[in-house]
């Protein structure tokens, strides 16, 4: 192990300062769960998520969960066997996830959730994430100012597209009604339909729902490429644009902001998480309880906020891709 | 009296009929249903899958399978972008797509064909394999800046009232039909299907003629990819899962059978537009989507076996045929 | 009181736009071999199928042992102590001899599978038939006469009462048809009864007792063999009489179109050489698993040639698939017709235009006048019995099926004609048929190589019989100086020198 | 000399082959693969497809199929935790859990075996109305609440150091074994692959066969359903997307050919464990995402071509059996 010694060296000073638990010869190990690989959000995590381990002298094992909590719950159990010095798992199901972690820590692996959250009843764990009720709420009430701006006569009808059956989804579709409809209290939720989080399943249902619900004015997309999916079905009617409704995404990703960026789309506003921000509180977490500086069964929950990003301000928008995105793209 | 003709016509009919009850039904049930706009968006929202099952016909025909195609119109969809962003021009940019989907139907052939893998594996092992392609090739996110804003025509343009991807997808189907009722290829696919000994002993080059079946699902695979790209205005790697399930489910409502050597174009035709109408339907309706998925089962069993009731239980059809016949 | 075992009266089948049998009674005696006999399409199988529970009939009863049964699936048939052998060969490829023999009647404990004792029940009847076959063979291995001679075992194997035998010689040759019968005496010693079909007069008249001659789906004649003639018979089957089943033959032998040189196959086949000529029907015999069907293959591209040479008017030729003979203009009718000659689910007409689409077409395009007007010339001239060409040939009766086949391989109007077992399952008349048909296609200098295991077929019809024996020539035989026994002996002679 | 077992035991071998070269692989370049822990978490985790393949292979032998089964396996886990939720204990729950996938499996019977329904379109069917009757049984999320402490034995516990669902794994391979080999349902399962005509001609009750053979499909699926709600503790309606895909891999990789009358359990066995040890391997070197899709594609492919080859193209199965012969 002369290798390892000398990577470690490298990162002398980061290394040591961390590691004053472990064997200092021995890099830590922390696994990484991710929901999907498939997703730019994810991409972006990961992206953060190894930048920031590697500045830490960090190994990284990453693995994607797929959306499929029988899948994870396999990793989880490949990652225990692997004897990882920490585990940050981006589960699908609250209950499910308990039980992995109460798993690895009766293996001695302390455990963080993000994102989505464990069950709080059966595990005792940190959870890492955006609450994502107030974050939905934060867009909803943009979108009912931006509404009431644009048409300030008509009633605003609601259609939400989101991925049925998944906690997390829901918990943003209900927060963004909940914040539209403090604003516009006569808000009416005309249709809730499953995108199955692809964009191409989002413009197919909501081709649909327009045809048989012309008068939706505003279409909520729980993440980036149900958004854009709405975006798309309303722009092949020759709808799609500010003067005829509008349409609020969940992720901040690149194509959204690019339709953000374009004055004539009714993509208007995203709700932005914040990759950088996110993975760097997950590793930073992971590492306290490492450290011991935090309990392994601590129950806090640390939430990162999220951003709003608007039409209104390119420059935010832009200042943020290159953040959280690392892109180049001119909006 | 061409009375092969009739039997086709026959069950062109009958499955034609489940598809008119269903239209009825939820015309019935919804006022939209039943308007210009909306059987226009039926038709371009099953214009791919209906392109890809003409192709998917003669191979099911022959007793093959395909269920890489939906990873195929991810892979084809992205190369367009991605050739598009890099500057070129829209025409050429396409065919290649198009080539792209022919390259993974040429693979599949040469598994199936070649080393005489099981379909099945062979296009599960493509279909994994083709997914990773096109992520990479995306760059593992969607493909969406920097495309001209004529990107969208293939999917979303007009040729007079007609959405583009429907004009494209009756020309493949006219073709189609010429080719599975009229050509020496169609001769022998349906040879091939009925008793592939029969044919490799009649002269038939089997070998030749599966390779090319699947050489031309792949392209029309690519088509559709590259529609679905135009229509989503970007390269998504992650679009089209399940895609594989709704093509062979037009091509098994629409008459083929799993031992082979039977099946029209135009049944796959109506079967992918039972598909579309049904799920339309539901949308239209605003059922929820628990719900949906259940009437959507029933829906389907139920048309295979009005189907087959109408037919007298699947055989019939040729009793029916033989009854015409001694009236003749 | 009725001495009868089984009586079948009154029994209608129609299919669509067949009468397939109208008001049919068949009464078998105790203990007897009784024949059914009928031109193809006459209505014997259909009757066979009724009996079998495998089809519905319309009309009619059933009795056994004078009482009513009503048999509605082959499990009926079997509780009824009646046993089958069908026209078409049914049997399970993927399974082994021993598996296929005791299908449905296995010795278990409970439902676990005795396979000692299934082993030993298998081996006896083997022995007992001289049936040459492992019993652990897989059945996809055997050849044609072998899988026939296993499910003659499994039906006598079965204890039953009433054994029915649809056309089981059609696939045998001299010895095992020979062994069949023998092993048919002795049971028949046993008090069981026989329902025998079949188009072979030699076998009718060395086993059976009595006939019943069916025409057009109708009850034509009962006759009792030791009072009757082959005349009378084909007389009630045809309606006519049949001046001689072998017509006559006057014409010039020509050049020599095909000459082979010590060819050795991939499969079986070794140093065979001989000259085929214009205008010559050279036979070709051997005993079971001789290598006929290998060098009809080798000759058509299918049994890939290892050394030798083939020579076609003057021009070495290589034969590597199929097409390559179809384009050397040589024909070949396969030995199988289910699995090897027909398109079950195609037409009669698209049966009989396959080879030749190419030819009917333009750019790929079939022209359909050409190819109705192709399907209804071969139809006509072979005397194909469908109610239109539009029928799926599967509906066909076998032995109109096999004519539906030869059709399409006159269709290709080759130089060389390659048939293997061409009569196989015919009736007297359409026999006779074909034999004019092989006829004109010599007269026409045209060459047939004629693979049959019927010597008075080869004695009959050729010019010049070859007898092969494991895959190499014993030797050749002029028609003149070819007798049965002469052919017998160097059919078997041959294993001496190995 | 059996021959039959000898060809057998020779395609165990091979395909046995490939799973060892697999693992000497990953063994190399890992050191994690080769332990105690990993070898059983791979064990475990591929038990629930290993169950439902034992099943699988009997119809798939058959030609026939069950594609339901991703559906199936949520649904049984669902009504598991649902009835444990209401207070039932956890034998009763659980034996009702996995009668309700025989219940599946006895309804795509019904339509496949009764009605006459393609079997593709009979279980794509029946994909979809279970996916939904999950769901509604769920009420649209997962089931947690009120569940007790031991409900998740079933699918974490362990008998001494040997994980319960590979218990239940070992037991079921054992069993449907024996089953295949030795019984006349084995027996007769390989008649109707071999040729369905053929069986009934031998008085075999053809329909009663299948229709058993889909039922125990259904029974089995429904214990992998309890086993992963067990695992997962909770009872999840999305669950299982994609399983299907799992079983059937592992089904015609251990051997079943498409045209049936082939296959052993065993063979399955071996196939659910290649699947299983490709993805461990590939998550333990921690192999991009992107490329796991085209590696596990690629592998796939060549684990047929290999055990083909080594069978000699398939044939010489047949080949290797005459020439023992010829000598015994
Ligand atoms: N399933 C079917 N559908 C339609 N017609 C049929 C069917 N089976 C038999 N036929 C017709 O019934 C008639 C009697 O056929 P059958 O097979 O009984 O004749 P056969 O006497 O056995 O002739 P062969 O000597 O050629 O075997 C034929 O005209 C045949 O075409
Ligand atoms: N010595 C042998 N070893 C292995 N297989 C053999 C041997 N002899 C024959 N066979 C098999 O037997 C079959 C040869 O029978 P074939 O059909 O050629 O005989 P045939 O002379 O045409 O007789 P018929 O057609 O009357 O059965 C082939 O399938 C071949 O594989
Ligand atoms: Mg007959
Ligand atoms: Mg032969």
């Amino acid at each position: 192990s002369k290798k390892e010694v000398k990577e470690n060296t490298d990162n002398k000073e980061v290394a040591s300062e961390k590691d004053n638990k472990k064997d200092e010869k021995k890099p830590l190990k922390i696994g990484v769960i991710y929901l999907t690989a498939e997703h730019p959000y994810y991409q972006a995590h990961a992206m953060h998520t190894q930048n920031y381990t590697a500045e830490k002298g960090i190994k990284l094992i990453e693995l994607d969960g797929k959306v499929d909590q029988a899948n994870m719950a396999n990793q989880m159990e490949n990652l225990v066997s692997q004897k990882v010095d920490g585990i940050i798992y981006c589960l699908l199901e609250g209950t499910a996830g308990s039980a992995d972690i109460n798993m690895a820590q009766e293996a001695g692996i302390p455990v963080i959730t993000f994102a989505i959250k464990h069950d709080p009843k059966t595990a005792d764990a940190t959870f890492v994430g955006i609450d994502e009720k107030s974050a939905g709420a934060l867009g909803g009430v943009e979108a009912a100012n931006k509404f009431m701006a644009q048409f300030p006569d008509k009633k605003a009808k609601i259609a939400v597209i989101e991925m049925t059956g998944v906690s997390a989804s829901t918990d943003r579709s209900d927060g963004f009604i909940e914040g539209f409809q403090s604003v516009i209290t006569d808000a009416e939720v005309v249709v809730r339909l499953n995108g199955e989080g692809k964009k191409d399943k989002a413009m197919a249902v909501v081709e649909d729902a327009i045809q048989a619900n012309p008068d939706i004015n505003v279409f909520f997309g729980a993440n980036g490429d149900q958004g854009l999916g709405a975006l798309a079905a309303l722009e092949a009617q020759g709808r799609g644009t500010i003067d005829t409704e509008i349409v609020i995404s969940h992720d901040g990703s690149e194509p959204e902001l690019l339709k953000i960026a374009d004055p004539e789309s009714a993509l208007k506003i995203a709700n932005a998480n914040l990759p950088k921000d996110l993975a760097e509180a997950t590793v930073d977490t992971i590492l306290e309880i490492i450290n011991g500086e935090r309990e392994m069964k601590n129950t806090d929950d640390i939430f990162v906020p999220s951003a709003v990003i608007t039409g209104d301000d390119i420059e935010a928008a832009q200042k943020f891709l290159k953040e959280q995105y690392n892109s180049d793209t001119q909006l | 009296m061409n009375s092969r003709l009739n039997s086709r016509y026959l069950q062109r009919f009958m499955i034609i009929g489940i598809l008119l009850v269903l239209c009825v039904v939820f015309a019935v049930m919804s006022e939209e249903f039943f308007t210009y706009i909306n059987i226009r968006n039926i038709l371009r929202q099953q214009s791919m899958v209906a392109i890809t099952a003409a192709g998917a016909t003669f191979v099911m025909i022959t007793t093959g399978l395909d269920i890489s195609v939906g990873s195929t119109i991810a892979l084809s969809g992205v190369v367009f972008a991605k050739l598009v962003q890099g500057g070129m021009p829209l025409l050429p940019a396409c065919l290649i797509a198009i080539l792209v989907g022919g390259i993974v139907g040429l693979i599949n052939a040469s598994m199936i064909v070649g080393a005489k893998i099981n379909p099945v594996i062979a296009t599960l092992g493509s279909m994994y394999a083709v997914r990773g392609i096109a992520y990479l090739v995306a760059g593992g996110t969607t493909i969406a800046n920097g495309l001209p804003k004529n990107f969208n025509v293939l999917g979303r343009g007009y040729i007079g009232p007609v959405p583009i991807p429907v004009v494209i997808m009756i020309l493949v189907y006219i073709v189609f039909h010429f080719v599975l009722s009229r050509t020496l290829l169609g001769k022998y696919t349906y040879a091939i299907g009925g008793n592939k000994e029969t044919a490799r002993l009649s002269g038939i080059s089997v070998a030749k003629v599966m390779v090319l079946l699947y050489v031309i699902t792949g392209l029309l695979t690519g088509l559709s990819g590259t529609i679905m790209a135009s229509r989503l205005t970007s390269g998504n790697p992650q679009i089209g899962t399940g895609f594989e399930f709704d093509v062979i489910i037009a091509v098994f409502l629409g008459g083929v059978s799993t031992t082979g050597g039977e099946g029209t174009i135009v049944g796959t035709f109506i079967g992918a537009m039972i598909v579309g109408v049904l799920s339309n339907g539901l949308n239209l309706l605003g059922v929820d989507p628990f719900y949906q998925y259940i009437i959507k089962g029933i829906v389907l069993v139920l048309a295979v076996m009005l189907d087959m009731a109408l037919k007298g239980n699947g055989l019939s059809l040729k009793s029916l045929n033989k009854r015409i016949l001694a009236k003749s | 009181m009725s001495n009868y075992i089984l009586e079948m009266n009154d029994i209608s089948k129609s299919f669509p736009g067949v009468k397939a049998l109208q008001n049919v009674s068949l009464k078998v005696k105790y203990g007897e071999v009784h024949c059914l006999m009928g031109e193809n399409g006459a209505g014997k199988s259909t009757l066979i199928n009724i009996l079998a529970g495998l089809l519905e009939k319309d009309t009619g009863e059933i009795f056994i042992d004078q009482k009513p049964v009503s048999i509605n699936n082959p499990h009926d048939a079997y509780r009824n102590g009646i046993s089958f052998i069908f026209q078409e060969l049914s049997v399970v490829d993927t399974l082994t001899v021993e598996e296929n023999m005791t299908l449905g009647f296995e010795s278990s404990y409970g439902s676990i599978v005795n396979k000692k004792e299934n082993i030993k029940r298998v081996k006896n009847i083997l022995q007992k038939l001289n049936i040459d076959i492992l019993y652990n063979s897989y059945v996809g291995d055997l050849t044609v006469c072998e899988k026939q001679m296993m499910l003659i075992a499994k039906a006598l194997s079965q204890d039953s009462k009433i054994i029915v035998m649809d056309e089981p010689t059609a696939s045998l040759t001299n010895k095992e048809t020979d062994e069949l019968f023998k092993m048919i005496e002795s049971l028949k010693e046993e008090g069981v009864t026989f329902i025998y079909v079949s188009h072979r007069f030699e076998d009718i008249f060395t086993i059976g007792d009595r006939i019943t001659v069916f025409r057009d789906g109708k009850n034509a004649k009962d006759l009792i063999v030791k009072d009757t003639s082959e005349e009378e018979i084909i007389r009630y089957m045809v309606g006519r009489n049949i001046e001689d089943t072998f017509p006559k033959r006057n014409h010039e032998i020509g050049e020599t179109i095909l000459e082979v040189e010590k060819i050795c196959a991939k499969e079986l086949i070794k140093d065979v050489s001989f000259q085929l000529k214009r205008g010559q029907v050279l036979g070709v015999s051997g005993l079971a698993g001789a290598g006929k069907t290998e060098l009809a293959r080798a000759l058509f591209g299918d049994n890939p040639i290892i050394s030798g040479h083939i020579t076609l008017k003057g021009q070495k030729i290589n034969l590597n698939k199929p097409q390559d003979a179809i384009k050397s203009k040589i024909a070949l009718l396969p030995e199988e017709r289910r699995t090897q000659g027909i398109v079950g689910k195609m037409t009669v007409r698209e049966n009989i235009s396959l080879v030749v689409s190419n030819r009917l077409s333009k750019l790929c395009v079939i022209n359909r006048k050409k190819d109705r007007q192709l399907a209804k010339k071969y139809i006509k001239d072979i005397n194909v019995k469908t109610p239109t060409p539009e029928q799926i040939i599967r509906f066909l009766s076998g032995g109109n099926q096999q004519k539906a086949i030869i059709g399409k391989w006159l269709a290709t109007e080759a130089d060389i004609f390659l048939l293997d077992e061409p009569t196989r399952g015919i009736d007297i008349g359409a026999k006779s048929e074909i034999y004019e048909i092989i006829n004109g296609l010599t007269k026409s200098g045209k060459a047939v190589l004629l693979f049959s295991s019927e010597l008075p077929e080869l004695l009959g019809v050729c010019d010049d019989i070859m007898v092969m024996n494991n895959g190499r020539l014993a030797g050749v035989l002029s028609n003149e100086e070819a007798t049965q026994e002469e052919i017998m002996k160097l059919s078997v002679g041959g294993s001496d020198h190995e």
